[in-house]
């Protein structure tokens, strides 16, 4: 492989470790629950340049990189296209439900000690 | 199976398939009426069949009951009054409320506290001691009423903590041995040459003591006791303590000397003497009277085995068996009298508070009694020394106690309009109280190694009627001091942690807040992420 | 160092800036609609990136489905809960509240990067094998072969993912509702989307079955031919020239359930005739391999515009 | 060259039991909900008799199932393995989906309005979803295509979750959705590294391969807490117990009993199968912190509850964490087998008792709840004596959870003690005890109330029919019957274990 391939492997690799984080970061901490959906598929993208990058170094046989990781970040995106789609409907059912979109209960009420 | 092995497990199965007809409200109806028939087979065991038989069961039940001479002593007594008090439970609940659930409990404390007296193997040993144990709530919190529900409580918390320094106990007990369910004599053989003895004595004792109520682990007592239904008072009081007492039978190394633990038990077991007849002697209700009285007696029991433990004596089982038959018959009898005699008056009155009477002092060893015996048997065992008068002088409380119960049931049956308990409840009484006066004549003779008329000898009367009457003195001093009535709460010391309640409560407060705290997103989220970090940072290390 | 690769390195290296800038600026703009839309953008630029990888199959996937359909989705729920729910209450940007956070995602991208680095080289691949083994298969696209014959159960078992998930999305429906249609159509249609709803989808039908047909051998294949399949059927949907299917439609339920269940079929057909479960017969392998895409492919593109559209919330007619 | 694995007869039962669940889903979505009950009670007997026949090949053998899919040998394909602990997970699971089905079957009935409505159809296919994941948890080898089975598992589990639709529920699912996908995220990003460091994403040949850098370590600590996170451990609980008091009982009981064990088998597969020595020892130990800590803690919790559904639904966090003190107990990471202690026995039944178990009382509950309208603990006086059966559920479930004789619980919570005992783990031993203890606690806490007489009866909304009552009632008298096990290690369990990372077979 060339080490030109390896090189945009790494930088690629490196761009999905800080998309990683990135999209962590705002998963972790952002108060807005769509926000937070947007962090997950930045995560996953992160994710999915990781596989890149590997699929991207075991390039041989004239393919462009190895095929078993790039089928699997296809299967990857597809299931997370759907996790996203299902936690929108449920976020939307939610919002018309309760008219509010978050789902951390509402401070406890203090106990009333028996 | 042989016929004699049959019998000692139908001991066991009789009650439980009794307890299973209450499933089927066609024959629900009937179980009161054959309460007493429950411990039959146990008595009829107690009583035939010879030490040394045993039965084990079929896989997978894998159970072994064996019956040696201290068990059947236990046995035969327990079962006596397991019967008297179905017999008398019968007629006393009649058209109460909650009848069917008490028909369920009853058989399975019943098989449990039977059960504990003839099982051979540890894994059933703890069976049956649970059973015993979790079924006796059904009995305590029966009545349902606040102070019922309070005590039934005290009692599951307790008992639960009980079983789980058995359960330490026993699995390190079984530990060292080739087969995961050993034989408990086996396994106690191998105690003494075992690496965490000193645990395991420890958890046994704790375990144990809880069971018989020895000081300061009592408290629980003169809750239940009382709280009960009369009936079952009396087997509560009379057999369910004595589950701890054949705890300590079985599982300690009486072969063996250990004299530490020996005089920390029988230390324990003479200030639980003492302590439970002056914190009783505050009392002011005839029952809980009664479970003071029986704190007391079982720190004799405790101090006899531990005297035992001490110098690996292996006859203080036997006698511990004698003394706890003793017990079970008068203690059992007592509680069924203060029924009677709370239902009698005017010319029944003064029969009944007699037999109580002679009961009651019976427990402070009245010569010719019972208690006498028991007292005689032991002294030996015990002596001459520092424990031999400590023992004398818990006499002198136990006649004062009595003394006391007697006053208060006097004055509270004073009264009574004129009328006579039901037959269906005296009858099981007197045949109690009968027993009590005779069964133990006829086993002194083994027990003691004394011919019986070494029991009337004069040295002997001595030995029993000087702590009678310095009890006698103390109590009519004491009488002076009548500020003291009631001035310790029952559950004494139970009362004071109760008043720092609040402040435990606290604890499970601050783990609720710190539990929603920790389920925000954001404080999840970061504990995943610290959780990377840390295993992370652990197997870049590890590597 | 050669011209070119310095060239191709800056233009890396500017592709990877722009992507993570345009992520960064997803989690801190207050602007919710702007945040939606750089993530679009994000999703664009990414399927350059992976073509840069040299994974055109992956490329086409990322820039339909995580561009468009997501894009869709998140602007379509972004209107929804400005409509229904109360905006949450501001939170200070104080730095107690993001320094931690962000100290440990910092961590765990520091540990990625360490990782990525330290790949083990020559990397371990199964480039070789892939490639050997797809005489047996027929096939011309080793990604193809991966899907549907070396790693054919998970392709399988995500496309029952796919389907669980959409009735996941159809159990959120009103009970009233449920077996009904969803409503796509916003109050007012613009113009210009009419135009591209009446022109666009006899293109995109057409360069869907080509990707089917083409994605056996060359990059491409089931899942981008259904996603703009799916993109077309919204599109249609979206202008309100046809309305949605109810859910309860027979047809479009067996629609749904085909692909998947062609391949369990094929499955166990090669238990019979072949070397066992998800096994083909090498004679037919590929004719069969295509059947099960194009079956695949309207699943997939029924399956993603019903998600996209949502539980239903009209309800059926009897 | 040798092949990687060499499949055994019997071995397609396994894609048997993958795709019987996933091909009904199919059919119910195709043939409507008219015929969605129908075909959930075929497929359920099928699957029952599938790992019935599993178990005894199994046995028979005495060796591992294997099933090469496609007879594409792994690296490039894909392999299924059943050993005896996968397949009493397999068996343990079609028990409680087959009562969980039959009980389905007899609460929707109740209703006969909406017995083929939104709920009770979603139901069915969500259920046959779960299934067909949780048996690929349990037999797959590769970790790409078991994170599509955790995929599986959380498509088919969030749905379950907000099935009544109501707003607090949503909630819940939302929450329980988004910290499951973060899980799998982290799980998938783990799997990315081990394949760029191997090549290959076979549990065998990772295992195999002879040297470990960083990767192995970065992706362990990415894979653990994500897989932690959909186990719900404490201190990563937060979504569990609003999903599992929210949703259906029949659907709770799935969750709790069975769905939940499925990263926490793949925790095990990962720390025993994959990890080397000295990374599986630090794992074990910090498992063994988090799970006393969930002990202790969520029993509190539980302790606290007010709700009947809440309280048990702690009590599985609770529960979970004594799967976790497995790892030291048994001696995880010392170079010993730790599959023939008696704590890996103890913890195999600790997980099939708590199956029955909490499947049982979750559904006991359900009746509780649909009889009485409500689930607060404090106003359930008496429910013994208008429901008699699922108070005696209740008692026998809440026997096991106690660990109290005779009761599956109870032995494999002494088998765990005494691995304690043996071992010097003097403070898992009183973690143990003391969760007994909380555990006693809260049960009690309910079984008080059954029995209690309150001022006025309590009142049934409706008749509970014989049959909805006994299902549970079998699971809970299963949980206890598990108690007349032999207390000594299982051969079962260690059908197929030691060869788990030969190259050669």
């Amino acid at each position: 492989m060339s080490a030109m391939a390896l090189t945009s492997a790494s930088l690629f690799g490196l761009c999905g470790a800080a998309l990683v984080g990135i999209g962590l970061f705002c998963i972790v901490s952002h108060p807005d629950l769509l926000r937070r959906i947007i962090g997950f598929n930045i995560l996953g993208a992160g994710i999915f340049l990781v596989f890149g990058a590997v699929a991207r170094r075991g390039a041989a046989m004239e393919l462009g990189g190895d095929p078993v990781p790039q089928a699997m970040v296809i299967t990857g995106i597809v299931v997370a296209f759907a996790a996203t789609a299902l936690a929108i409907a449920l976020l939307r059912r939610l919002a018309s439900l309760t008219g509010s979109a978050t789902f951390e209960a509402p401070a406890a009420p203090p106990r009333s000690e028996p | 199976m042989s016929a004699a092995g049959l019998l000692l497990a139908a001991a066991l199965l009789v009650p439980l398939a009794l307890a299973a007809g209450c499933l089927s409200r066609a024959f629900q109806a009937r179980v009161p009426g054959l309460l007493w028939l429950a411990p039959m087979p146990a008595l009829l065991a107690a009583w035939w069949l010879p030490a040394g038989t045993s039965v084990s069961f079929p896989v997978p039940f894998r159970m072994t009951l064996a019956l040696d001479q201290t068990g059947a002593i236990l046995l035969g007594g327990a079962a006596l009054l397991w019967g008297a008090a179905g017999a008398y439970a019968a007629s006393y609940l009649r058209g109460k409320p909650g009848l069917t659930g008490f028909c369920v409990w009853w058989p399975l404390t019943l098989a449990g506290s039977l059960g504990v007296l003839i099982v051979a193997d540890i894994a059933g040993f703890y069976l049956l001691f649970t059973l015993a144990s979790l079924s006796a709530y059904g009995l305590v919190a029966h009545e349902q009423t606040p102070a019922a529900k309070r005590a039934g409580l005290v009692y599951m918390v307790l008992a639960l903590l009980g079983e789980a320094f058995l359960l330490f106990a026993f699995v390190m007990l079984a530990a060292g041995q080739p087969d995961p369910n050993p034989l408990i004599r086996d396994a106690v053989a191998a105690l003494p040459g075992s690496p965490m003895k000193d645990g395991i004595v420890a958890l046994l004792i704790l375990g144990f003591a809880l069971k018989m109520g020895l000081i300061p682990l009592h408290v629980w007592l003169p809750l239940a006791h009382p709280a009960a239904p009369m009936p079952a008072s009396a087997v509560l009081s009379g057999v369910l303590v004595k589950a701890g007492v054949i705890g300590l039978i079985r599982f300690l190394p009486f072969e063996a000397a250990l004299p530490a633990w020996g005089g920390l038990l029988g230390t324990v077991g003479i200030l639980t003497a003492f302590g439970g007849a002056a914190l009783g002697v505050m009392q002011q209700r005839p029952k809980t009277i009664l479970a003071y009285s029986t704190v007391s007696q079982m720190g004799l029991v405790a101090a006899i085995l531990g005297a035992g433990l001490a110098a690996g004596d292996p006859s203080a089982p036997g006698l511990a068996a004698y003394y706890g038959l003793h017990h079970t018959l008068v203690k059992g009898g007592l509680f069924l009298a203060v029924g009677i005699a709370l239902a009698c008056g005017g010319a029944h009155r003064r029969p009944v508070l007699l037999i109580t009477g002679l009961l009651a002092l019976s427990l402070a060893g009245l010569p010719l009694t019972s208690g006498a015996l028991a007292k005689l048997a032991v002294k030996p065992m015990l002596g001459y020394g520092l424990l031999s008068i400590a023992v004398s002088l818990a006499a002198a409380g136990s006649t004062m106690l009595m003394l006391h119960f007697i006053a208060v049931i006097a004055r509270e049956t004073a009264d009574n309009p004129g009328a006579s308990a039901p037959p269906a409840e005296t009858l099981p009484f007197l045949i109690v109280a009968a027993a009590s006066l005779v069964i133990p004549w006829w086993l002194y003779p083994t027990l003691s190694g004394d011919a019986l008329a070494s029991a009337w000898s004069l040295a002997s009367l001595w030995k029993l009627v000087w702590p009678m009457m310095l009890g006698v003195v103390i109590f009519m001093g004491a009488g002076r001091f009548a500020g003291l009535a009631g001035r310790v709460p029952e559950g004494d010391i139970l009362v004071l942690a109760e008043r720092q309640a609040p402040r435990l409560a606290r604890m499970p407060a601050a783990i609720e807040r710190l539990d929603s705290r920790l389920r925000l997103w954001s404080a999840a989220g970061l504990v995943l992420l610290g959780l990377v970090i840390w295993l992370g940072g652990g197997f870049l290390l590890a590597a | 160092m050669s011209l070119f690769w310095s060239i191709s390195l800056l233009f890396d290296i500017a592709l990877v800036a722009g992507l993570i800038a345009l992520a960064l600026h997803v989690v801190v703009t207050r602007d919710g609609r702007g945040a939606i839309l750089a993530f679009i953008a994000f999703g664009l630029l990414l399927g350059i990136g992976w073509a840069r990888l040299a994974s055109v199959d992956v490329a086409l996937t990322e820039a339909a489905i995580g561009g468009g359909l997501t894009g869709m989705l998140l602007l379509r729920a972004h209107a929804h809960l400005a409509r229904h729910a109360a905006p949450p209450p501001p939170v200070a940007p104080e730095p107690r509240r993001w320094l931690v956070p962000a100290i440990a995602c910092g961590l765990v991208t520091l540990a990625l990067t360490a990782v990525v680095l330290a790949f083990p080289q020559p990397a371990p691949s199964l480039a070789h094998q892939a490639v050997a083994s797809l005489e047996t298969t027929g096939l011309g696209n080793p990604v193809t072969a991966v899907l549907l014959a070396y790693r054919a159960i998970d392709t399988l078992l995500e496309k029952i993912v796919l389907i669980l998930a959409l009735v996941g999305v159809w159990s959120l429906s009103r009970d009233a509702a449920w077996g009904g249609a969803s409503q796509l159509q916003p109050a007012v249609v613009p113009e210009p989307l009419v135009f591209l709803a009446r022109v666009l989808p006899p293109f995109g039908v057409l360069i869907a079955v080509y990707e089917v047909w083409v994605g056996a051998d060359l990059p491409g294949g089931t899942f981008q031919a259904g996603t703009i399949l799916a993109a077309m059927a919204l599109l249609v949907m979206l202008a309100g020239l046809r309305p949605a299917p109810p859910t309860q439609a027979r047809a479009l339920r067996v629609m749904l359930a085909g692909g998947p269940a062609l391949f369990v079929l094929v499955g166990f057909l090669g238990v019979a005739v072949a070397q066992g479960f998800l096994s083909y017969p090498e004679a037919i392998a590929k004719p069969l391999i295509v059947g099960i895409e194009a079956a695949l492919t309207l699943s997939i593109a029924g399956t993603l515009a019903l998600l996209v559209a949502g539980p239903p919330d009209r309800a059926p007619e009897p | 060259m040798t092949p990687t694995y060499a499949a055994t007869s019997g071995g397609l039962l396994l894609v048997l039991a993958v795709m019987l669940p996933a091909a009904a889903a199919l059919a119910m979505l195709v043939l409507g909900p008219r015929h969605t009950r129908r075909v959930a009670l075929i497929a359920l007997a099928l699957g029952l008799v599938v790992a019935l026949a599993t178990g005894l090949q199994l046995v028979r053998s005495g060796t591992a199932l294997i099933y090469v899919i496609g007879n594409w040998q792994p690296p490039l394909g894909i392999a299924l393995r059943a050993d005896g602990l996968s397949v009493m997970m397999l068996a343990v699971t079609a028990v409680v989906m087959a009562a969980t089905g039959l009980f389905a079957r007899e609460l929707f009935g109740l209703d006969l309005a909406t017995s083929d409505g939104r709920l009770a159809t979603s139901f069915w296919i969500l259920l046959m979803g779960l299934w067909s994941g949780l048996n690929l948890v349990f037999v797959s080898q590769d970790l790409f295509n078991l994170y599509v089975a955790l995929e599986l598992l959380t498509f088919a589990a969030v749905p379950l979750v907000c099935l009544d639709g109501r707003g607090e529920t949503m909630a819940a699912a939302l929450r329980y959705l988004m910290f499951a996908l973060l899980g799998s995220m982290f799980y998938l990003l783990g799997a990315g590294l081990l394949y760029g460091a191997y090549g290959t994403l076979d549990i065998r040949l990772i295992a195999s391969a002879g040297q470990h850098g960083p990767a192995m370590a970065i992706a362990l600590a990415l894979m653990i807490p994500g897989l932690l996170a959909k186990a719900a451990l404490f201190p990563l609980h937060l979504w569990l117990p609003p999903a599992h008091a929210g949703a259906p009982a029949a659907a709770s009981a799935v969750l709790s009993a069975l769905v939940i064990k499925a990263p926490v088998f793949l925790i095990l597969r990962l720390v025993v199968d994959i990890a080397p020595p000295g990374a599986a020892a630090v794992a074990g130990q910090v498992l063994a912190v988090l799970g006393a800590a969930s002990i202790l803690f969520c029993s509190v919790m539980a302790l606290r509850q007010e709700r009947l559904k809440l309280m048990i639904a702690y009590s599985t966090v609770a529960q979970i964490g004594y799967l976790f003190i497995v790892f030291p107990l048994a001696g995880v990471g010392d170079g010993t087998a730790p599959w023939g202690t008696i704590a890996w026995t103890g913890g195999a039944l600790q997980l099939t008792s708590h199956a029955l178990a909490k499947a049982a009382m979750f559904m006991a509950a359900g009746i509780v709840a649909e009889a009485i309208g409500h689930d607060r603990i404090r106003d359930l006086g008496g429910f013994g004596r208008v429901l008699p059966l699922t108070a005696t559920t209740f008692g026998l479930a809440g026997l096991s959870l106690m660990g109290i004789p005779p009761s599956g619980g109870f032995i494999a919570k002494c088998l765990l003690l005494t691995a304690a005992a043996i071992g010097g783990h003097l403070w898992l031993a009183l973690t143990i005890l003391a969760g007994g203890l909380l555990a006693g606690g809260y049960v009690f806490r309910v079984m008080d109330r059954a029995l209690a007489t309150p001022a006025q009866p309590l009142l049934l909304r409706k008749p509970i029919p014989l049959r909805l009552e006994l299902i549970p009632l079998v699971l809970a008298v299963l949980a206890v019957g598990l108690g007349f096990l032999p207390l000594a290690p299982f051969g079962l369990l260690q059908i197929g274990r030691p060869d788990i990372a030969l190259v050669s077979p």
